[in-house]
């Protein structure tokens, strides 16, 4: 096995990565940026070094003091998680040549899946059915683009060729919207990955975004764990996904012909260790490649949950030249699971991003549940990096009970100091079209909103409205409490008064 | 003390009767009330259902996070709506609005200039922050009044970033 | 299913009944001392009742004031999770004319297995070899135990009849010491079971406590769950567990046959509901039934986490009148998994119990992980109630696999406010003898210690010296900043410093 | 600034050289210490390897809960330690033991009188708190000087029950 692993992320990722690997007995270096001194992935690792300020461009992207540290330190191998350098095939490429193993593909596998217009004409020539849309390679003009625009038809979407994540997406409708899109599409794509090439692609209507979790080992084994359905997006962020898949449910020929379409994706571009290949999936439950990610998901822990399969381990495993652990015999989904991104964003004034210093939380425990979280008392979110601070999982016997467990779980989450999308998910596992698994990727942003619910918000409006008041007048007394006397600590003046009576 | 709270367009009259009575219009209930850990956290058990919040000072009146739904609780005491009621309930809807960054970024773009008329809605300025895009819309229509700040400036959270008028 | 479930109990396993009743969709109401306002289980559950004030006879063992509140409240169901009431027939009885559902056993199998001279006669009858013992059942003088005594053979145990958790239970290594260990053990018995009845059992040398989980319905049909190892124990007291037992192992002849008798046994008193067999092994893999815990354990979740089965809902379910979800050939083991319970207690200052403020708490979280637990950041611990304020439990692919994730488990795991046993577990999970599944019940306090592993220490030691230093350094930094200006936060000097250069 | 940290016998000189380096024993360190969440809680790198421990005052120095193990770290300063030196190291294993409550309980039984010699094990006092029956022992040889308390009693947390002359 390795000896020590640098892990080149920050927040949840780079947490459970550390954890992976000292389940695995194996010593893990964090790097981190002088806005996360006190991230839980600092204090978590073995070792920790400082990459530089707090913007990305100066401390997580840069691939050159990563390798460098990795050197220094005598790391035999790096895990890059996702986002960052994760999809960078010359980061790839430089690990490889100083010798350091790099817990991911091959740098011709990211390069060949990495750029999206190659990555379509590879599967294509592989027999896998693409979304209709650009198959022109590399940098297409503005002009271009137009173009070829009305042959592909609208609805369409532009995308970035180097994208991920929804940056750098737009949808466009009609032609004469078109060019504005574009470039707001560039801006975006040339901010978030250094890249301003963007493509375009059908949109297809009504579709579910359902992808398929693959491994696979440097002896050309290659094995699909199941599905994961991604359809609940907001601007094409995913928001929950869950796997199975209530559309595929135990349509378990759907199921097994995607997983082997996903691994004749994968064989394409000779993968090796954990990758997603994603399809957008139509009514009549015709399936489309849409892209590959050469990297681990967000969302893996749901896979794991229902396949009980440590999916990071498996990739150490496979990176340091093991065979897969597993055949595709092995893989048997148990129950059902369900993911909610926690989101420092503010659900009632349009999910804008929340800063802060998170004050106090609570994490919701027990049965069947799985935080995966980079944050923890008195830890500042700032507006550097992305707003997912922890990953919400439950597993369940069936979806039914993965849905009253997440309920619970969400009811249970506190987290004071920031915004969260808590609310919005809690509406959401009340949403009668989610308990029927009928949902799409336009549902959240067009047939969902916060006050979808506001039957139920008539329930407790006395209960609010006393709450109010209770506290405006506790707020009032401690006011004149404070002014009578000096107290020791007001911030709770019940209690205070209970817990002396007690003591009496 | 008598309390009168609004949410929406529902009124609501609280008494605090003692630490443990309420009465809301005119029914009597049990009430047991505590802030937990310090927190904005309050654990309400009210004739024995118990309730969990998180209160906080909005920009109108106080939010109350209950039960995965949010309300805009509006309270005041007896004096107060006294003293508002006698006033004229002089609450206009103001002069100016000025546009403060709800959180620090980066202005990536300002599709407005100074001058223009915007209706509600338009997109007033484009502000990077948690590497997301976040378009700033006017909350009503009026004309630019004020641009305060340029693409490529780095601004504070609150900071004002252009007037309306 | 029931509409409304009350919960006689508190701390954690209140907690976990009521996420059981909410992930069923029933309705659940709490009970609460005076001490116990801002407990988790109050704070989670839809309504709440105080029973009175902190002590527990002045509260959740006022059995009266309880089914008052059941029958006002409209429950129709009592769940008295352990403890108690847990194992008193008498409640269950009252329960049962009340026309509440008991969520348990019959009054009769409780007083059968409760009384431990009656059940150690009952299961005899049966055909279960039982530990040698005073065979006697009810009240003994202390002049008939001193007399029955030396024909047991030292040394022995005297134990509460009415008793469990070691409680009421001393160790005898002679007839001269024995009158005031009688003594002991009567006022221990009195104070926690009001029942101050003993009797006298073998002491089993080199012995194993290894249990079987039962599940019984209203049909009979009863089956096993497989055993959890529960030698680690420190004045009787359970300390960790483990599923499943690395003694028994694969030995899937021994555990089969331990399973069978178990349910023997429970037939033998027309058992429903689950329970638990306790059995001492000796090193030969002769076993003998020690006693029946009429309720759900402490340790529960290690059986949940290899079975895959929640066993508090297939309690409420049980009790609703439904047959059995499982049958024998449905119980399978997979993987291990290993509770440590975390005692607010300080392990270098002999264990003695700590009260005070949880100030901060960082739960660990991630893959395979799940602490129970009923405190939070705030919650004020007492000395009114059991000193254990969680349980940390992991599951594993293998023994090997659990052990190292409870090691980076326990090391994410902070608390501060009072002082826990995590040391000593980490200690224990260091332990060769632990990692080997080499101990027994004597294990704890004949042959381990704190200090074992000074070895350890000695790494470290420069590092500690230099933490020392510093904080006392930063101390100092501080106390003279204070006197120069009015700094705002001086929590963290450095901190402040640093987030103040990057806002500039 | 010099440090002295005594743990057990040994002993480590430490000095802070700047914010990010000190020396022990002579050897220069790269450090990076910070205390989290404003918590008793210390995060430090030292060299590039990441530590972290609960530090706190203890009745003999600081406590330093380091990966599980207990180390009880005295530190002075150079002055403080000329001072001591000077002063011909009266550490004097002193008159008194006040045998102080560790937590609120209940006064169970007393096994001694005024006047008993005891040994150090020997039980002085039995306390029961959180369900448990909990012996307190003479932590060395000496006479039972005054019991100020009976069986029965509660007590408070730190009361002196009985002391040991």
């Amino acid at each position: 096995m390795f000896k020590k692993v640098l892990v080149a992320n920050r927040g949840e990722i780079a947490v459970r990565i550390i954890r992976a690997c000292r389940e695995l007995g194996v010593q893990t270096v964090a790097v981190y940026s002088e806005a996360d001194r006190q991230a839980l992935h600092v204090r978590y690792a073995d070792e920790a070094y400082l990459l530089g300020a707090a913007p990305s461009r100066e401390s997580y992207l840069r691939d050159d003091k990563i390798i460098d540290i990795a050197r220094k330190c005598g790391a035999d191998a790096i895990h890059p998680g996702y986002g960052f350098l994760a999809e960078r095939d010359d980061f790839a490429q430089t690990c490889e040549e100083a010798h350091i193993s790099f817990i991911g593909p091959k740098p011709s596998a990211i390069a060949a899946m990495g750029d999206k217009g190659v990555a379509r004409a590879t599967v294509t020539k592989a027999g896998v059915s693409v979304v209709p849309g650009t198959e022109d390679v590399g940098n297409l003009s503005d002009e271009d683009l137009l173009a070829v625009a009305p042959g592909i038809g609208f609805p369409l979407l532009i995308k970035a060729t180097a994208g991920g994540g929804g940056k750098g997406m737009r949808e466009v409708r009609s032609l004469g919207e078109m060019p504005d899109l574009i470039k707001a599409a560039r801006r975006e794509a040339e901010a978030s990955f250094g890249n301003g090439n963007v493509y375009l692609e059908k949109l297809v209507e009504g579709a579910r975004h359902i992808e398929i979790q693959i491994l696979a080992d440097q002896y050309g084994n290659v094995i699909h764990m199941g599905e994961r359905e991604c359809s609940l997006q907001r601007r094409h962020q995913k928001l929950l996904e869950e796997a199975p898949s209530p559309f595929i449910n135990d349509n378990e020929t759907l199921r097994q012909k995607m997983g082997q379409v996903a691994v004749k994706a994968a064989q394409a571009v000779e993968y090796v260790n954990a990758g997603t290949i994603e399809f957008l999936v139509d009514k009549d439950s015709n399936f489309y490649f849409l892209e590959m990610n050469t990297r681990l998901q967000v969302e893996h822990p749901i896979t794991e949950m229902v396949t009980g399969i440590d999916i990071v381990k498996e990739q150490i495993r496979i990176a340091r030249g093991r065979q897969l652990g597993y055949t595709q015999e092995d893989i048997k989904l148990n129950g059902s699971a369900i993911e909610c991104r926690i989101n420092a964003e503010n659900p009632y004034n349009g999910f804008l991003p929340s800063t802060g210093r998170i004050e106090h939380s609570l994490l919701p425990t027990g049965p069947g549940v799985r935080v995966d979280t980079g944050v923890y008392p008195g830890f500042e979110i700032t507006p550097y990096y992305d707003p997912m601070i922890a990953k919400l999982v439950v597993w369940g016997e069936t979806r039914a009970q993965a849905i009253l467990r997440m309920r619970r779980a969400l009811a249970e989450y506190h987290i004071i100091g920031v915004h969260t999308n808590i609310p919005f998910h809690q509406t959401m596992m009340d949403s009668h079209r989610f308990m029927g698994g009928q949902y799409d990727t336009r549902f959240v942003e067009e047939r969902f909103d916060m006050h979808e619910l506001d039957a139920n918000k008539a329930v407790n409006i006395d209960v609010a409205a006393i709450m109010g008041v209770l506290a405006a007048h506790a707020e009032a007394q401690r006011s004149a409490q404070i002014v009578r006397r000096n107290v020791r600590d007001t911030s709770n003046w019940k209690w205070v008064g209970r817990w002396e009576r007690i003591h009496r | 003390m008598k309390y009168i709270a609004t949410i929406e367009d529902k009124e609501f009259t609280v008494e605090i009767i003692d630490e443990n009575h309420i009465t809301i219009d005119g029914q009597v209930l049990d009430v047991d009330f505590e802030s937990v850990s310090g927190q904005p956290v309050y654990s309400l058990i009210l004739d024995g259902k118990s309730y969990e919040a998180h209160i906080n000072q909005g920009e109108n009146g106080l939010q109350v996070l209950l039960h995965g739904q949010l309300y805009d609780v509006n309270v005041e005491d007896e004096r107060e709506k006294r003293l508002r009621a006698a006033a004229g309930e002089t609450v206009a809807a103001s002069g100016e609005f000025h546009l403060k960054a709800p959180m620090p970024g980066l202005v990536v773009a300002i599709p407005v200039n100074e001058g223009d008329q915007v209706e509600k809605g338009d997109v007033l300025l484009v502000l990077e922050s948690m590497k997301m895009q976040n378009e700033l819309k006017a909350p009503r229509a009026g004309t630019i009044e004020r641009i305060r700040v340029h693409a490529g400036d780095s601004v504070e959270q609150k900071q004002t970033m252009l007037s309306i008028s």
